[in-house]
């Protein structure tokens, strides 16, 4: 972990409610290895309302660029304020937090279930399975066609699916009702994005004894175990999201009973 | 650096900076950040006989300048503390205070016990004044007669420095702070957290699964402040200041009100590093305005 | 606008924001920048019996989401007040409510009589909770002994509706809420300042020439809401709430932790049409949530 | 007086800490008449330690391009970051407030005296006794030459003298030590800066029973005669200098013994 300013190398408005901001070490440092799963804690420094840093998923590592990208929605002060900031300007963030999605050790049918700007961290965890010579399928929710970001990334890593709300594009209905969670048989499934979301997918995969991860988006202060209030109630206890997640097995949360 | 040395009872400090318990963890979540060993003193998590397993998600707030929290004490108990936390940490060159918390006297005194034979801990912040557990906590700390009774307690079972934790909502805090220094207290400090509430408009629901938290950061610094003022002038024993200190310059106004030492909490959120910051920024202070002595900044204010 | 409508004691409030004392003059100062017949009330500066200076300069420093302040009352006089303001101000189609300062109880009730015949003053506010001058202010209402005292003695002569403003300063503000109740008081409105301090550490003097202030602002948000909540769960008479409110979203947190009607104070100096737009937030607020009346967001936090 | 959004027409830097300002109403209205002497509160809102507004003097108003300027000088966070805003950008004012200077009716020697940034509202008044006919002289201070400010535009209006701390440019010394005070008997001194210069400035005039007027800037909340926190001691009392100043006659302060 460390505090490290970075340089916006470009900030791009991908919709009408998110960014992709790619980043750099402002000094050239090497960005050190980094896991698909872990966050970013960055700092706002330009508002009277956000005191706290806001956590974002790392979203893609390019470690030929030196890059790291980060895929922002806008849903309150700081995001927005995080998305304002023009290529050439700074970031502070802390850097790497948290653990990350296990990468399985033999090839088998992987999906990887995002819902709204949960997609981020899929695209990292993507590319880390294709480097393995996996090539997983993505399944992504969105409200309507504008709202699925990145298809042309996801697409040179495996298959991807689709559903919206509104039936704009892909299948209409939620990601839960996806015809390929019929027709197919997965070995393993990582998901990110809204609670529900994510505990419907959890419940699919109970239901069809499947192996599942999801990446948990609760509430932080520091992101980095110090703090205690990310916790997450698990079959161990209370544990911090920041530090023992945010990827949890399915199997340790309290969300299926 | 001599020049910076600071004393707390029979315990001399390197320097006038710490860190607050509850937002420091044991110090090794920052170990990666900065060098422990410069720190004046780390005060570690809030620590209680029994295991806990802390309030329900969601514990935490955004609110102007600060944050409400609900943790709720979570921790594993002083003999997990003693057999495997205490080793880990035992050989950093700094002090190590645990912030002693209970629901009754005879928690406090149990778990004060189990920390004496531990060489390393040079000190223990007696907690009265946590605002988010049920039983206890909170009301030590809000009357004269219940802080008394479990200082003198305390008092009796541990040779070593003892410090009381203030809680700030109190009508008179002066009060508080003499009836624990005529129990033989070495230190007070102040400020533990405001309680406070917030409320999600949208929802019609509290953000804290309490209801209520304790407030933090930069928003409570001037009543803080106000506290330590008022403390220093009422009490013999040194008192070591705290609430919304984010850079030198708020450590030195708390100094100037009169505080020995200082503690940093939330704002280690923000930046892992400002403790050091701090420190780099009080010698920084004392350069300028030719201070050799930093004991020499305490209680200067020029009124 | 009917919908807006909420009962303080025996008073009709078109709608539930009002202006805080000492914050809005006599409403006149915000004629430019509102239409003020729009306002559920003013409450215009503490006013007391003899003409006061107020402290000395400086009495203002800003804080971190708020402001300290030591006015210390300057005003001119409830008899300058009753012959040459009120004429100026009595047509507004508003309620105005007088903030009553003083000193002595003495003070409290003939300052106090000297407004009853002033038709328009539809209610007065007795502020036992100045932080900012020497003798009685805060002192009144950090003990329930006399903040009944003192509402008593006012209620004896003042038969229109009796608002008691209480002090944050304390350690349990139900039981001061409790005690005015008893002595009459149709309402009670907090929360006044808290107690704070500022110092400017390369002078290493206090920033306020009082020393100690009154603290305001979005950061005490989180305290008031909680004492607002406290006081609302203890007792009948309706709750005044304020403290921090910037928008309406912040107004309904105060109502939905049960206050009746909100007052808005330091946020008007940022922004002089803030009182404006919460009504109009409020209004947007009830339609999106389907809300007829704004009385059935009174303490309707769902726990 | 009235809350408004001003487009930022130009943010000029002129030295290592001063920034000339124009701004001019968002939505075209016209700029009312104003006064030298008065003063706008700026809202700063993208700062997490700045709360309050910042009040700034009219330095300038240009009637026919519906121009007001305003002369900042960069000392703490506020006047920072309103002096990062980039032409194009809104900031939010409240104007125009306060007193103005007294304008003579009658024709005689008229010295206006600024220190630092407290020339701004100077330029002002001169340009309204030049419309008057008359022809004021400016004294002008700083601590080096790069601290006099907008030369150009006082030498059209009127005779400029200087001093800078380190004799840079014009006499060396501060401004109450320039021999055109010694040199020439004045009717009329208006002055604006340091509270150490003006008392000395004001007690000059006093001496030499002289007329003058100081603008003093307290600290203030409100800006607009709310809040009673910006009082100066005064024959009168106390006195709100945002409402009934900031401009006084000297005979009205406490300044002198
Ligand atoms: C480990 C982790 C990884 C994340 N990765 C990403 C990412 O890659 N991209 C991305 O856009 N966002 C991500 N988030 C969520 C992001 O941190 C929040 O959206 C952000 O903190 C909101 O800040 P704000 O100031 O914009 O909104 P606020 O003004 O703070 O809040 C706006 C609204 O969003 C709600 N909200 C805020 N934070 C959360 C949260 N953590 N969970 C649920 N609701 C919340 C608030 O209650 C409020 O209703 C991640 C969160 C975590 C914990
Ligand atoms: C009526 C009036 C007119 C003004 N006109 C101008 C102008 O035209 N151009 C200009 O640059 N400035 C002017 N000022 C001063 C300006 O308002 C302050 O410099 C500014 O508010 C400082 O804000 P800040 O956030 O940058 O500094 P802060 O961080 O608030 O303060 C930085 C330092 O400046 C000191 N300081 C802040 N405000 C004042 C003040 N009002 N008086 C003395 N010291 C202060 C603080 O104590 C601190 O030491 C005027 C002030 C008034 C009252
Ligand atoms: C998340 C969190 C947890 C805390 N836990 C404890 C605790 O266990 N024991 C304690 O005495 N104080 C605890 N505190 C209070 C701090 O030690 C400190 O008194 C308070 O936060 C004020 O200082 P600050 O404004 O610098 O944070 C906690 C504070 C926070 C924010
Ligand atoms: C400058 C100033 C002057 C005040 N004067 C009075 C006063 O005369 N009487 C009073 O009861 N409260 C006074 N108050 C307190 C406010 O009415 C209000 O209780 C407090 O500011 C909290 O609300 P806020 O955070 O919305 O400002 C004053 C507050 C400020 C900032
Ligand atoms: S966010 Fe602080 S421990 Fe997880
Ligand atoms: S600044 Fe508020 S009255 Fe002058």
């Amino acid at each position: 972990m460390k505090v490290l300013d970075f340089i916006v190398c470009s900030n791009e408005q991908l919709n009408y409610q998110n960014n992709l901001i790619k980043v750099t070490p402002a000094d050239n440092e090497l960005l050190p290895d980094m896991h698909p799963g872990q966050f970013v804690q960055i700092l706002v420094h330009n508002s009277p309302k956000v005191f706290l840093r806001r956590p974002i998923s790392i979203n893609f590592v390019n470690k030929k660029k030196n890059e790291m990208w980060l895929l922002i929605q806008r849903v309150g002060e700081g995001t927005r304020k995080i998305c304002e900031t023009p290529a050439g300007k700074t970031l502070n963030l802390i850097f790497p937090l948290g653990n990350s999605f296990t990468i399985p050790q033999v090839n088998g049918n992987f999906l990887l279930v995002g819902g709204g700007v949960g997609t981020a961290p899929m695209l990292f965890l993507g590319k880390k399975l294709n480097e393995k010579g996996f090539s997983p399928d993505f399944l992504l929710g969105g409200r309507s066609e504008r709202d699925i970001l990145q298809l042309n990334d996801f697409e040179k890593l495996g298959t991807v699916y689709c559903t919206t709300e509104d039936g704009s594009f892909g299948e209409k209905g939620f990601v839960i009702h996806h015809s390929v969670l019929q027709n197919k048989k997965y070995d393993f499934v990582y998901t990110c994005g809204p609670k529900p979301m994510m505990v419907a997918v959890a419940k699919y995969a109970h239901e069809n004894n499947i192996g599942c991860e999801a990446s948990l988006e609760n509430l932080m202060a520091c992101g980095f175990g110090a703090c205690l209030c990310c916790v997450e109630k698990t079959t161990k206890g209370n544990l911090c999201s920041c530090t023992e997640g945010p990827v949890f097995n399915i199997n340790e949360l309290a969300w299926i009973d | 650096m001599d020049r910076l040395k600071v004393n707390i009872g029979n315990l001399e400090f390197k320097n006038p900076v710490t860190t607050a318990s509850g937002t420091f963890g044991y110090g090794t979540e920052y170990a990666d950040f900065i060098d422990l060993n410069r720190l004046g003193g780390i005060f570690v998590k809030g620590t209680t006989l029994e295991p806990r397993q802390g309030n329900d998600y969601p514990r935490m707030t955004e609110t102007p300048s600060g944050m409400l929290n609900s943790v709720g004490l979570q921790n594993k108990g002083v003999y997990y503390f003693a057999e495997h936390i205490y080793p880990t940490i035992k050989d950093y060159n700094t002090h190590i205070i645990v912030n002693v918390s209970g629901s009754t006297v005879e928690d406090y005194v149990k778990c004060t016990e189990r920390l004496i034979d531990l060489d390393k801990v040079s000190a223990i912040e007696l907690n009265i004044s946590c605002p988010n557990i049920k039983e206890g906590g909170m009301a030590f700390g809000t009357s004269c007669v219940s802080a008394a009774q479990v200082t003198r307690a305390v008092r009796k079972v541990y040779p070593k420095t003892l410090i009381v934790k203030l809680s700030p909502n109190v009508t008179d805090i002066t009060d508080i702070a003499r009836a624990v220094e005529d129990e033989g207290a070495d230190s007070v400090s102040l400020v533990n957290t405001f309680l406070g509430m917030a409320i999600d408009a949208e929802t019609k629901r509290p953000k804290l699964s309490t209801v209520t938290g304790g407030l933090s950061g930069p928003c409570i610094k001037p009543i803080a402040l106000r506290m330590v003022w008022q403390v220093y002038n009422t009490v013999k024993i040194p008192v070591i200041g705290m609430g919304g200190i984010s850079n030198a310059a708020d450590a030195i106004e708390f100094m100037l009100a009169g505080a020995t030492a200082i503690q940093i909490g939330t704002y280690n959120f923000i930046d892992p590093a400002v403790s050091i910051k701090v420190i780099d920024g009080i010698v920084d202070y004392m350069d300028r305005h030719n201070i050799k002595l930093v004991s020499e900044i305490i209680g200067k204010l020029i009124i």
